[in-house]
């Protein structure tokens, strides 16, 4: 076991699965240039010196050409991990992603497949409204991708791994305040979740959530940076009396519904966090199941804290307004009660 | 004068030269029927026929191998037959059938088959060109002697897609042809309202890739061009534009009035018709005689039919295949 | 009062702005050719004829052209609409839509304001995976867009009105099947919802919804085509003795919540019905929105139907399968009584 | 020898001389000053530093009126300030406070103000593209002598979205200029890697639009270019591409350690600085003298200087401010 931050976890589970299969590469902007960035987050920085620049492919500003061509490439048999610097740019690739990688298996009528995986940051840092959306929900809503957003640096590894490995479309959300990465490129308000990371090979299932704190008194649904927030949130409301169990999904699609189940059976509340705007966020889905699966175990309204429905905003004070904080979601959790 | 004709260093036999003919019957057969069907009720949907283009597709396809890909466009038909997709599999995707090229699943827009190296087609105008840019890679990263064909039409050099693509193939020298179909119209809009410039190969200089224009309607000539093309993306030489003037006869989507365009425009090219071209060409020039054309010309007819009659008796998928094939397990 | 189809009453709309207001103009694909399509819908049909060629703009087939233009012309004073031929396309535009038109005015500090028109087809017509969605959802996701989906001529004129001269940008959904375009340009399976149209100046309100029928057991939201299978599915439901309130939302950004709560109220049961797949659909959020806000009067389970999540089939007879029926909105009320 | 500069048919007086020079040194010390204020922990996010390239902004704005449009990127601050708006609303902006340039919303990537004719920045490289087509189209719509400029990086040439512009304007004779700024990297990708192509200019040919290299350390040929440009526009005579080769004698973003450039490299471009360069100019050919100029320098100094104190004294924005602002009633 090692020790390591979510940059320096997807670095190494890149580097193994570079290692043990050659059709799989990478293909982004500024992620193998000599003396460069390893991209915006540092995730790649060596990997060209190990593994070449055909390997770890620097492209054009062309996040549309990225996209086609990663999907053109797992057709014809490799396993692209393509890299996007800011997930706000997934919009100049929707078509490729929506239209294309998620409907090319179908419209083949299952004669292909598609194992092509896009990694994507996420997550408000002060840069204002276009390098700050948490867009999961987009894609969480596109039959035929998948969607996981690891917030450990064990889970960083293993999920990457698996979506390295599977034969779909997989969408990893990473958010920027996690990485953990060094030097110049460490984010203000980061909060570095350095675990313990196997050395070896391992994978975590696509479609399995996982119980982050165990607790009677009401279920918190929260990903990525928000994981944290909850559990930050948990800890207080323990000392208030309230038990809050709170659930990392870590795959947004397929989602663990029953993992979500089984703790709303027990707790009988709700309260999803994320730190999307409110509507139409993955979180409407997760409370929509629950308001019909778990109907009948709910004491309680079904509760959302989210950013409110505007853009980010720059200033830092009023960013920390739109993030969803600790304190809102104590506030919440207390007037479920 | 023999059955041979010789295009620079390449020279076409007489079997190969009317396997060409047999292959632009085929397609505008093909869509005849199609159309009828279409017209009769018997196809649901809307088709995006290719009378008309037939030079092209079979030009270009006599080039390649079958493990060299093709990615098309909403106007598939053509693309597909020519690259070995067989009437029967075509004609049942667009009745939507379980024994459809791609199981029903597709439709007239997304007709392909990957085991013929043809992709489903992409109906997004231009969304096709970055997936052959990939797909060349993939081949070039694999040390694959594979080629890349990418058709598009005039209108889609002017998506964002088609741009970002041509300058990814030309800094990295991929292996892919890219084959524009320019003929005059994109639905309703005439080419000369949607460029300033003369032609669409001019472009490819603004990514220092070799661009050519050609007479589509010439099966000849679009194959000499295909083949160099081809040639230069085998050899590692990177990829090149070839704008194939052409034209269609016909709408552009079923019962398309065609009133944007004039008749005496249509008369002039229903007369570079590329079919009766190419037939006189190859009574004149190379000794083929017209009962072999004809009995080519049965033969297609015999196809077509073989088609409609797999087609209509082929079962329709069940309700549950709508819940298959959208993730590989 | 005319009888119009919702094709007639949009061009009556676009003809009666144009005419009052110089800075409206039309910007697309095919919409103004002479001799040509009037859009892929015939909805400009003629109106370059009355209009010139500058004010209903053809544009090459370059959708980020599209919107982009439209949203600079908008900040500049003019009131664009601009045309996508399939709502599928939108994804061609998505970065100016969602990074661009729905931000500007936010990170401009208010100083600008975005007066434009996004007009799109969806629903699904047996044309296959990238020609048939109902793509609603991932735009009532986006703060900064407001969203309407007319299913009536009456609101088809009056809602258009309304967006145009809305000071923010506008997604006007309008589904395919229910267009009435005649000629050959007539979808199959068309159901030409003909209506009266007054032929003079009128709006419809963004953010007020309507209810469509009126029924004490249940109440079921539903848009564009699904309004008609709710109503049929309604009528049968009578038949079997169940009364059910249809609400037809009109808007989904702004929300009319407070139409739906209050049906909820009464009926203490709520079906949505909606032609986008299933999960991340605009219905979760309002199955959301009222496992909260609704929840004391929810007798049973807040049920959906909506597409399954798989990519729009192109067989009829999967289609068939794919799109909600009365047959399944019927099915599922009874199994909530 | 005298004050003014002639070029063509134009003459810049000593004044106008002496403003470009002033511009370019309030560019320099504004971003100098944001870097160090950044490096202190005073302005929070990143900034992307706009260090060498003043004779851009600076040159091209000289020949703008405040009625035209400027649309610009991540790297704005130089070219707002050339545009007008004033240091004390792009500094309280990056202090992210109430009286900034868009009252703390839209931060250092998104200054801009209306008034001024500056569209707040877009962040999304090419992304500014069409949003300047569509400025100019209103323009033309308006029948106002209204031109518009894009900003825009040899990065942004790849996007998709500036090919769909390019070609727009080009058929359409907008009224718009595109000035790509050519600084020889993309954050870290030498132009070279993303282009087979010497010149971005040289694209310009595919949409049959005027383009022109300018060599963009020299702030009177920038000048010069704009001028021609710009009244080309003003003619209706449609859009050019104008490529200005320069280069950033700072790194891309915040601490960038600049790893992926030689020390060469930047060593010669800093001798270039086109700064200094004009300086040296109005002093040999302009009969200005080190007075005037240095009475120029304090001036910026002093703007600058209160500049900060405006924005430190500024008072945040409310936490309710988030809330506003998003749609107009
Ligand atoms: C991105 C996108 N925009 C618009 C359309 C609608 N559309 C389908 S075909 C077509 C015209 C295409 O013209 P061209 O590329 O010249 O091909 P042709 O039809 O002439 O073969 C249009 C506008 C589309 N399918 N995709
Ligand atoms: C669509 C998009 N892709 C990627 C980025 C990340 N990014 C920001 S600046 C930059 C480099 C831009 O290079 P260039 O256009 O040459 O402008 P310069 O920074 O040199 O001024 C990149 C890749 C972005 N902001 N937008
Ligand atoms: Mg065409
Ligand atoms: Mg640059």
């Amino acid at each position: 076991m090692a020790m390591m931050t979510i940059a320096e976890a997807l670095r190494q589970a890149i580097r193994e699965e570079m290692q043990r299969d050659e059709r799989v590469f990478c293909i982004g902007e500024d992620i193998g240039i000599p003396g460069g960035f390893g991209g915006a987050f540092t995730v790649t920085l060596g990997l060209s010196d190990e593994f070449g620049h055909e390997r770890i492919l620097d492209t054009p500003i062309s996040e549309a050409a990225i996209a086609g061509i990663a999907l053109g490439a797992a057709i014809a048999g490799m396993r692209p991990i393509a890299d996007v610097q800011y997930a706000d740019f997934l919009f100049n690739m929707m078509d490729q992603l929506v239209n294309e990688a998620a409907k090319m298996r179908y419209m083949s009528g299952g004669t292909l497949s598609v194992p092509m995986v896009m990694r994507a940051p996420v997550g408000a840092t002060a840069r204002g409204a276009q390098h700050a959306q948490s867009v999961e929900a987009f894609f969480t809503h596109v039959p035929g991708l998948k969607v996981v957003c690891p917030a450990t640096a064990y889970d960083a590894k293993g999920l990457l791994k698996s979506a390295v490995r599977d034969e779909n479309p997989v969408l990893v959300f990473e958010h920027k305040l996690l990485y953990g990465s060094k030097g110049p490129r460490t984010e203000k308000g980061s909060i570095s979740p350095v675990g313990e990371v196997p050395e070896d090979d391992y994978t975590v299932p696509i479609g399995k959530g996982v119980v982050r704190r165990k607790g009677k008194d009401v279920t918190i649904v929260a990903n990525l940076l928000m994981l944290y927030r909850s559990l930050a949130a948990a800890e207080e409301l323990s000392r208030k009396g309230v038990e809050a169990e709170v659930i990392d999904p870590r795959s947004l699609v397929p989602l663990d519904e029953d993992l979500i189940l089984e703790s709303v059976k027990k707790t009988g509340r709700l309260l999803i966090v994320e730190e999307d705007n409110l509507s139409g966020g993955w979180g409407a889905e997760v409370a929509a199941r629950m308001a019909d699966s778990g109907f009948f175990w709910l004491d309680a309204p079904i509760k959302r804290v989210a950013a409110p429905d505007v853009p980010p905003p720059f200033s830092p004070l009023l960013e920390r307004e739109y993030v969803p904080s600790e304190t809102k979601i104590v506030e919440t959790v207390l007037s479920m009660l | 004068m023999d059955k041979d004709m010789t295009s620079g260093s390449n020279t076409l036999g007489a079997d190969r030269l009317l396997a060409m003919y047999q292959m632009m019957r085929l397609i505008r057969r093909f869509e005849e029927t199609a159309n009828e069907l279409y017209m009769q009720g018997r196809i649901p949907s809307t088709l995006h026929l290719y009378i008309g283009q037939e030079a092209v597709a079979a030009g270009v396809s006599a080039v390649l191998r079958k493990e060299d890909y093709v990615v098309s466009t909403h106007r598939p038909h053509g693309h597909a037959l020519a690259k070995g997709v067989t009437a029967r599999a075509i004609m049942a995707e667009l009745f939507g059938k379980a024994t459809g090229a791609c199981k029903g699943k597709g439709g007239s827009m997304h007709v392909g088959d990957m085991r013929m190296g043809m992709l489903p087609a992409i109906a997004i105008v231009g969304g096709n060109v970055p997936i052959a840019a990939g797909l060349a890679l993939a081949a070039k990263m694999q040390r694959k002697d594979v080629v890349a064909v990418c058709y598009f039409g005039d209108g889609a050099a002017n998506e964002g897609a088609w741009h970002e693509a041509l300058n990814c193939a030309a800094i990295w020298d991929l292996p892919v042809v890219f084959v524009c179909e320019n003929n005059l119209y994109a639905a309703s809009t005439p080419f000369k309202q949607a460029y300033k410039v003369e032609n669409i190969a001019r472009r490819a200089d603004a990514y220092g890739m070799p661009g050519v224009v050609v007479d589509g309607n010439d099966v000849l000539a679009v194959y000499t061009a295909a083949h160099e093309a081809v040639q230069r993306a085998r050899r590692g030489e990177g990829p090149t534009l070839m704008e194939c003037l052409t034209y269609r006869l016909c709408g552009h989507s079923r019962s398309d009035p065609r009133t944007y365009r004039t008749k005496e425009e249509e008369k002039s090219w229903k007369q570079k018709d590329p079919i009766p071209r190419f037939r006189q060409y190859l009574l004149t020039n190379c000794a083929v005689s017209d009962e072999e054309l004809r009995a080519v010309d049965e033969s297609v007819e015999e196809e077509i039919q073989e088609a409609i009659r797999f087609a209509e008796n082929s079962p329709l998928p069940k309700p549950d295949d709508l819940y298959t094939d959208v993730f590989k397990e």
